[in-house]
């Protein structure tokens, strides 16, 4: 049961530039668990939506089957939302995406829904670089069906039953590397001054956008043992370089002194401005990104932030020459050959 | 020795390897026949591989138009060495067999009871060409030539075929004319006065087209609009996305940018082929899928999700025999439970039974129109004899003034004039079928988040039994609906009496006919009831009850369809004796005759009983 | 006001909030009833969710042994304010109100039918103990000892089995037992002689046992000797492997090593869960899964394999409603078309249907030695209610020298000492049932390549028609084989004028008997038969010929035993009369007996008809 | 149709250390295309065998479907096969593995197979390191279902149809390595001599092997525009270290200068020497392996050779600690705990 939040506006509440207030974005209340890490980032989306000033019915929203999955009913109450089949949100959000190209898509997904099941559909979500922001609320346990280890799950982290989880992990960010996303960022629920931009810049991004958010589970997986709980991750957190979000409406403002930045031009034109401190972390190579999360991840430790991003890779669309019309919106005149060409068909027949 | 002698009425087969450019020149052959106006049906019988393996292709002439398969072989163009020996043996007696001389036949050939035609091809072809490409093809072009004379098929009408197939090319139309004189010269020189079957004009055929279902159905989906494919490749059902693809390039090409007004997805399986119909329908586009078996069990969860959630869904299933490793390029109707039910939990689908290209093409568009209208999966089922063989028919038909119906979908204007709460899942008409919406439509109003039953009428979560119990209910409303809108049987009333009735669907059809034919013929009068939707319209139900006898047509072992009308229009099953055909060949007119005949129910007229039947085989 | 009176004979409400550690507390009382010798059954009626919604735990204690939900309630226990004025509303009059007193029921609570008792919980918690944990789940026991009191439960009960519960941290006992003991004296000094009814102890129980299916399910397939399981999870079924592990823990590790004599592998999905299965089973080791509709859905074309390559799988379905975002913790039998013919062609799957724990272990056992014997699936049909909710039953049995039956293997002497030609799939005994071998037996014998149908007898490669069909037909004389083997049918023949018959099927055991029960102390006597596998034996086609008024008892909506019973056994529809219950919860007695009486068919006892009957609700 | 080869053995055919002619592991006639890259791979094996001097009764080969699919039935007829469903050979293969860890386990694969509807499965059975020899006949296609581009076909390359691939293709070996395979290796079924010993490798290895063999398919994907075809490859073609397969019982004779050579000792105590040619090309590094395979592809070639080795990770059944024992011989005895135990549960429940 989701509770109607009540009606009650508060009068003063900010605006952003669109004239929506934060509350435009919010959704159902939450029945997660009390502390869940989903809600967290729940609200850092609600919050990036707001301080892009999208307009909420232009968004979608699509997920497969899980705590997290069920996290669209909490945010963005104006806008579609498909809770769908376990692990098959990116096949459902390409088919939504191919029907519309000029909305935003937002999948969400957790990590036993995109690393077991929905293994393939992601993979292939990210080759074919579906502009869709896939966000999969990683936990390393399968939350809704009590805890069990997920494929994500550190090998030798324990959850709730205490018996360390034998085997290799999957580093869902490598991998999307790996399959082409063109831009991947991991955030931490717990930390949402870094994770909002990296939202935002995802929204902005125009290809298939993954953040891999850890996101603790308070109930199974936030034990001594997890390497996915709070106080873990907390303390074996590292960052790629810190970064500003401009949207292109913007001035942009800042300024960064030479050799300390690197810019990256979205499609929409916002920039984002990447904060060197160390030279390797280039970021718009696929190699160095996967190299440096695999350094961090010998000192055991995660690299969270922005971790590889290109703007230049077409998406889907693109890559099939497909109208920029929306599709859902073509009518019999744009779509039917007509009787007479039916006519010259036939007679091809015979 | 009686040779066989017979006008437009025979059965000829093409013994081939698969992969050595044999089809092309078999259906050259058809093709020649059918636009001499006669009916014919070319029926592919090909292995599971790519090269190098027995093919089949069986041609039926017959000029009152039975097009089913027939049984028994009259004339065997015998090119594979691996097969012949079988292949000579099942030449009727009376009949011809044309074979490569080249090698003389083996000593163990010695049926005198047929005509051998020797046709030295390798050699004949080897002396005309070099290029060794060319040999291999052109050797079948020559016995076409061969044929040409014995069966009197005038050679310009192939000529005139190859021209048509190289326009472009000019330049290789030759030497294909030049092999098909080379066998024509051949037999008139060696072989006159031998064959006394031939091909003669006709006005049997005026308006009709020749086509295999997968491009009629391809073409379907292009007129109805879909816009949104994603497709897993199998066969037999590729080339229904390989026709939409070859259409949408020629008719859906932006003017102005040379995009294209669709989006077909090469998905990475068919959980995720359904999954992006589902979303590109729920999304407002036309979408749709085709498929075979394994990829109808593959998507079975996805597909009940749709129905619970009330998506539409256009899905092809071109059956074939089961399961992967079964026997893929055999054709079967064995789907219909998987599909009628397919998923776990109560669910039902719409299914629809073409039986010819021209209804692969209407029912293509037919089935956007109520998967919209029904918001809910509608599956074709088709199979590969349909799908992949040419088949002669109707032409396919569109009213110029056609419009889509897309079913009860609320625009923006819609939602703003609105006073009412809308209801994702209110039956505000009564008919069991609730208004959507399409994401984006409207700033305010009309968002809700789909799920699959735990959600009220206002489309929000619950768990509360009589809400769920409601809404499972509604569904059975609109099931009802779905009865008034989906294509009617046709019926056949012969005998006024109503004592014998045949129940059958898609590509049993011929042969159906065929043999209620033969039975008039012989003073036995049988009526006829096609089915080509489900659920089952009440007259359905009033045929059965109608009569006393009833016989039930399929091409699979459990009688699929039977166990579907006993439930779904609750008929005592002593009511519905089968006839299973599941040999993974098109059923033939002979099989239903004799199974007829077989169940001691009907006096046989004696006349019947007589007749020499043509052989089985295969 | 009236207030109900009875000893024994009640259903108890608690209105808990998930996660907040309520479960344990009435599976205290519930358990502490059980050892009175009282025969109970809770159902626990739990969201999809993990913390935070509302959970119900009714209790229903029965002196005559009827267990089947009843409806109606007595006593409810209000801990969950979001509920609390539906919680209110549902008790019956004369019932009694038990709820948290730390705050005043609101205004509107103004009913003067039943008895409302209010026990400060909170404060009391708050004032006992400091630590929140504690204080949050010691809440719960006080209520307990509340219910201790009212209903006259001997404390001990209580406090012996938390003290064996903590067993090996008796520290943790302490306070449990000093919360019990807080609700006694509370509800002693303020409500004495308030509550009218009562529970005492009784001789009904004996040797009984007090279990959830899984768990039974679980313990059966270590007896079977089951060594490789891969799982998926999905509720309801992950406690059966969950069980499976804990014994296997126990039971099945060698001494010497510390090593486990079983593999037990968390799939990627429930395609690889029924691949892992298959290839454990094809290599000689006893194999199974469970799972629940999406995952049957998901494993349906694997399954198909199985069926045709003639592969012994075991697979449990803990069948809930549809679809995956249904209401996947409600029950429902539901998934029957879904797993008899599970997958694309001509196919059918041997099903068990266990009604109790018990026949979860025996059926468990059983299922791998049909399984086995037949060389194909079996798959077992549970539910929610079934596999999830504590059951009393009768104590699981084990021969001690049963061996297992682990049908037509060769062994590699066997495969040495053969003189024939071995044919993996000729049928030697005329069973249908063919022999197999296992990889690696023998250096130069019994090696095949194993697939679907394209093979002959000898699993050679063929795509030759005749061979397909012959197989395709033995096929279905296993199909006969399995009728022999399988449980059969529970038949009880009360009336011998063979009027009136029930059919039902697992979990609407309880409900349906009582319902017999009460037609039957009004003088209406009702035979019924208890399926208990598919296909269906004789006995049940003589069952419902026997009978002229049938009904069919089930919980889905499309009535799908009915629909086997009719196709499998070509009953007349006319026949049989389903009664469904379809609203996610367990089927009511009274469900059942108002359904018979509406349906007009018999004339009810007038005795009947005056009976009230405790509302339904839910 | 596979017809039985004629019986007649010559009687000077040279037998292997266990007695066995080669023929001993061959199988059914091949029904592919001549010229199939299928057929040389086919060879490969049972060449890969033969030297080996397995039992071929101790061999089982699980496939799924395909062409590559159907090459089991020809070669080791006297092993047990499984020819079973389109992507699941590997759920297949864990089961049979589970049930007897005493066999060698060749599980055959397509690119089609593998790359898209059996994405999940690959990926899993890696990560659980499954003893198993996976070989993934890749020719860039669908040969079975004529010639459709698989997902492991280049962005560019184009089939029969003449149609460049817009997407981005999948690397199966930098996937495997990424994914936790212990072995990893690149083929090429043109060059036999290369293609054996990583097969001799593959088989003595303990653990998942996955062996990517570019596997040619003349029918459908052998244009002058694919990057699959037979001279493509050729042109293209650029090996790690070459290496020798030294198996247990050979005395190691041959000597190697220090530093030139690498050297791993697999679990059944036989060596890999590798020739070093590049020290940058440490195989028992992921990383690095990686990134060898990276470079070579920004040069436009493939790296074929032994790629990863790890010799030291646990298998499945070590990580699942079952027993020695095939779990398919345990008998009643070892695994039913009798009816005195069920009583002692029975008052468990009371
Ligand atoms: C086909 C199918 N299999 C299994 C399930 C049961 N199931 C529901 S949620 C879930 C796992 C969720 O894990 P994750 O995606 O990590 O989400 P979380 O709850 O941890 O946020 C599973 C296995 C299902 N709904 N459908
Ligand atoms: C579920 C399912 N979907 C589709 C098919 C059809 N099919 C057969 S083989 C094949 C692809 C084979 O490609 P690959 O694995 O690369 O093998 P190749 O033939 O190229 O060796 C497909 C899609 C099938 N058998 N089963
Ligand atoms: S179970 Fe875990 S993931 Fe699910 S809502 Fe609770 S804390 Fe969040
Ligand atoms: S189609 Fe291609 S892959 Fe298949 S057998 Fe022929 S050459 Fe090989
Ligand atoms: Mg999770
Ligand atoms: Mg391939």
């Amino acid at each position: 049961m989701s509770y109607a939040r009540p009606n009650f506006r508060h009068p003063k509440q900010p605006e952003n530039d669109a004239g929506f207030t934060r509350r435009d974005y919010e959704g159902a209340i939450s029945t997660l668990c009390a502390g869940c890490g989903h809600d967290s980032t729940t609200n850092a989306i609600i919050q990036a939506c707001f301080e892009l000033n999208l307009e909420p019915h232009r968004v979608v929203k699509i997920s497969g089957i899980g705590c997290s999955s069920k996290t669209p009913a909490y945010f963005l109450s104006r806008s579609h939302g498909f809770n769908s089949v376990h692990g098959r949100m990116p096949s459902i959000a390409t088919g939504a995406n191919m029907a519309n190209r000029d909305l935003l898509y937002i999948g969400i997904s957790g990590d036993g829904d995109t690393a077991s099941i929905g293994m393939g559909q992601f993979a292939h979500a990210l080759r074919r670089n579906l502009n869709l922001n896939y966000i999969c609320m990683n936990n390393g346990c399968y939350g809704l069906t009590k805890g069990q280890d997920s494929a994500t799950a550190d090998r030798g982290s324990a959850g709730k039953k205490g018996v360390p989880n034998p085997y290799e992990s999957i580093d869902l960010c490598e991998l999307a590397i790996e399959l082409g996303a063109s831009y991947v960022a991991r955030g931490f629920s717990g930390d949402k001054k870094q994770l909002v931009p990296l939202l935002k810049g995802a929204m902005a991004h125009n290809g298939l956008a993954f953040i891999d958010v850890i996101s603790p589970c308070v109930t199974f997986n936030n034990t001594a043992s997890s390497t996915k709980s709070y106080h873990y991750v907390r303390e074996h957190i590292e960052t790629t370089n810190t970064f500003d979000f401009v949207p292109l409406q913007r001035e942009i403002l800042t300024h960064y002194d030479e050799g300390t930045s690197q810019e990256v031009t979205m499609h929409d034109g916002s920039i984002i401005h990447l904060h060197k401190v160390d030279s390797s972390k280039d970021l718009t190579s696929r190699q160095k990104a996967v190299n440096n999360l695999e350094k961090e991840k010998e000192k055991g430790r995660f690299l969270t932030g922005l971790l590889y991003v290109n703007p230049e890779i077409d998406e889907t669309h693109d890559l099939i020459n497909s109208t920029l019309r929306p599709l859902n919106t073509l009518t019999e005149e744009d779509l039917c050959p007509g009787s007479e060409i039916l006519d010259r068909i036939n007679s091809a027949f015979r | 020795m009686n040779k066989i002698e017979r006008i437009n009425d025979f059965v000829i087969r093409f013994c081939n390897v698969n992969g050595s450019g044999s089809a092309s020149a078999n259906n050259l052959f058809a093709k020649a026949i059918f636009r001499l106006g006669v009916p014919v049906s070319p029926k592919n019988i090909f292995p599971s591989n790519i090269q190098g393996l027995p093919t089949w292709y069986e041609v039926r002439v017959n000029e009152e138009g039975f097009l089913g398969r027939r049984g028994g072989i009259d004339i065997t163009v015998a090119v594979n060495r691996q097969t012949l020996f079988g292949d000579y043996q099942d030449v009727l007696p009376g009949g011809y067999f044309i074979y490569d001389s080249t090698k003389p036949l083996p000593e163990k050939f010695q049926r005198d009871d047929i005509s051998e035609i020797g046709i030295p091809l390798t050699s004949l072809c080897n002396e005309a060409f070099s290029n060794p490409k060319l040999r291999q093809l052109l050797k079948n072009i020559i016995y076409v030539g061969v044929l040409s004379f014995l069966l009197d098929i005038d050679l310009s009408i192939l000529t005139g075929s190859i021209k048509k197939q190289f326009k472009k090319k000019p330049k290789l139309a030759e030497p294909n004319i030049q092999a098909l004189e080379i066998g024509f010269s051949y037999a008139r020189d060696h072989y006159p006065d031998t064959c006394r079957i031939s091909v003669r004009k006709s006005d049997k055929l005026t308006n009709e087209i020749m086509m295999d279902g997968n491009s009629a159905f391809g073409l379907g989906a292009v007129y109805a609009g879909a816009t949104v494919t994603g497709w897993y490749p199998i066969t037999p059902s590729t080339s229904i996305i390989e026709a939409f693809e070859r259409y949408t390039n020629m008719y859906r090409i932006e003017e102005e940018t040379g995009r294209k007004k669709v989006a077909i997805i090469q998905a990475e399986d068919e959980l995720a082929a359904i999954g992006i119909v589902i979303g590109g329908s729920w999304n407002g586009a036309r979408s749709f899928t085709a498929t075979s078996g394994p990829g109808i069990s593959l998507m079975s969860e996805l597909l009940g999700l749709a129905y619970f959630a009330e998506i539409p869904v256009v899905l092809v299933d071109v059956q074939r025999t089961g399961p992967s490793t079964g026997m893929p390029t055999r054709t079967q109707q064995s789907d219909l439970l998987a599909c009628a039910y397919a998923s776990h939990g109560d669910t039902k689908h719409i299914l629809l039974f073409p039986c010819d290209p021209r209804e692969c093409f209407e029912f293509g568009a037919d089935a956007f129109d109520l998967a919209e209208r029904l918001q809910t999966p509608v599956i074709v089922m088709s199979d590969l004899d349909l799908g992949m063989n040419d088949h002669v028919s109707a032409p396919m038909q569109w009213e110029s003034d056609r419009k889509y119906d897309r079913g009860k979908v609320l625009s923006a204007d819609d939602l703003e004039n609105m006073q009412e709460k809308w209801g994702r899942y209110l039956d505000v008409d009564g008919d069991g079928i609730c208004y959507r919406t399409i994401p984006g439509s409207h700033p305010t109003k009309g968002a809700y988040f789909t799920r699959g039953t735990s959600h009220n009428q206002y489309a929000a979560y619950t768990e509360e039994s009589s809400e769920y119990e409601a809404n499972m209910k509604r569904l059975l409303v609109k099931w009802q609906t779905a009865r008034t809108l989906i294509p009617s049987p046709r019926i056949k009333i012969r005998d006024p009496e109503y004592t014998i009735g045949l129940l059958f669907y898609g590509t049993s059809t011929h042969a159906a006919y065929e043999s209620i034919s033969r039975f008039s013929r012989n003073g036995l009068e049988i009526n006829s009831l096609r089915v080509r939707a489900f659920p089952f319209q009440d007259e359905v139900i009033e045929f059965i009850n109608q009569h006393s006898i009833l016989f039930v047509i399929e091409q699979n072992r459990d009688g699929q369809l039977r166990t579907m009308l006993i439930n779904e229009c609750e008929i005592d099953p002593a009511k519905l004796q089968s006839i299973l055909n599941i040999d993974g060949l098109p059923i033939a007119a002979s099989f239903i005759t004799d199974a007829i005949q077989g169940s001691n129910l009907i006096t046989i007229p004696e006349s019947l009983q007589k007749q020499n039947k043509p052989g089985g085989k295969q």
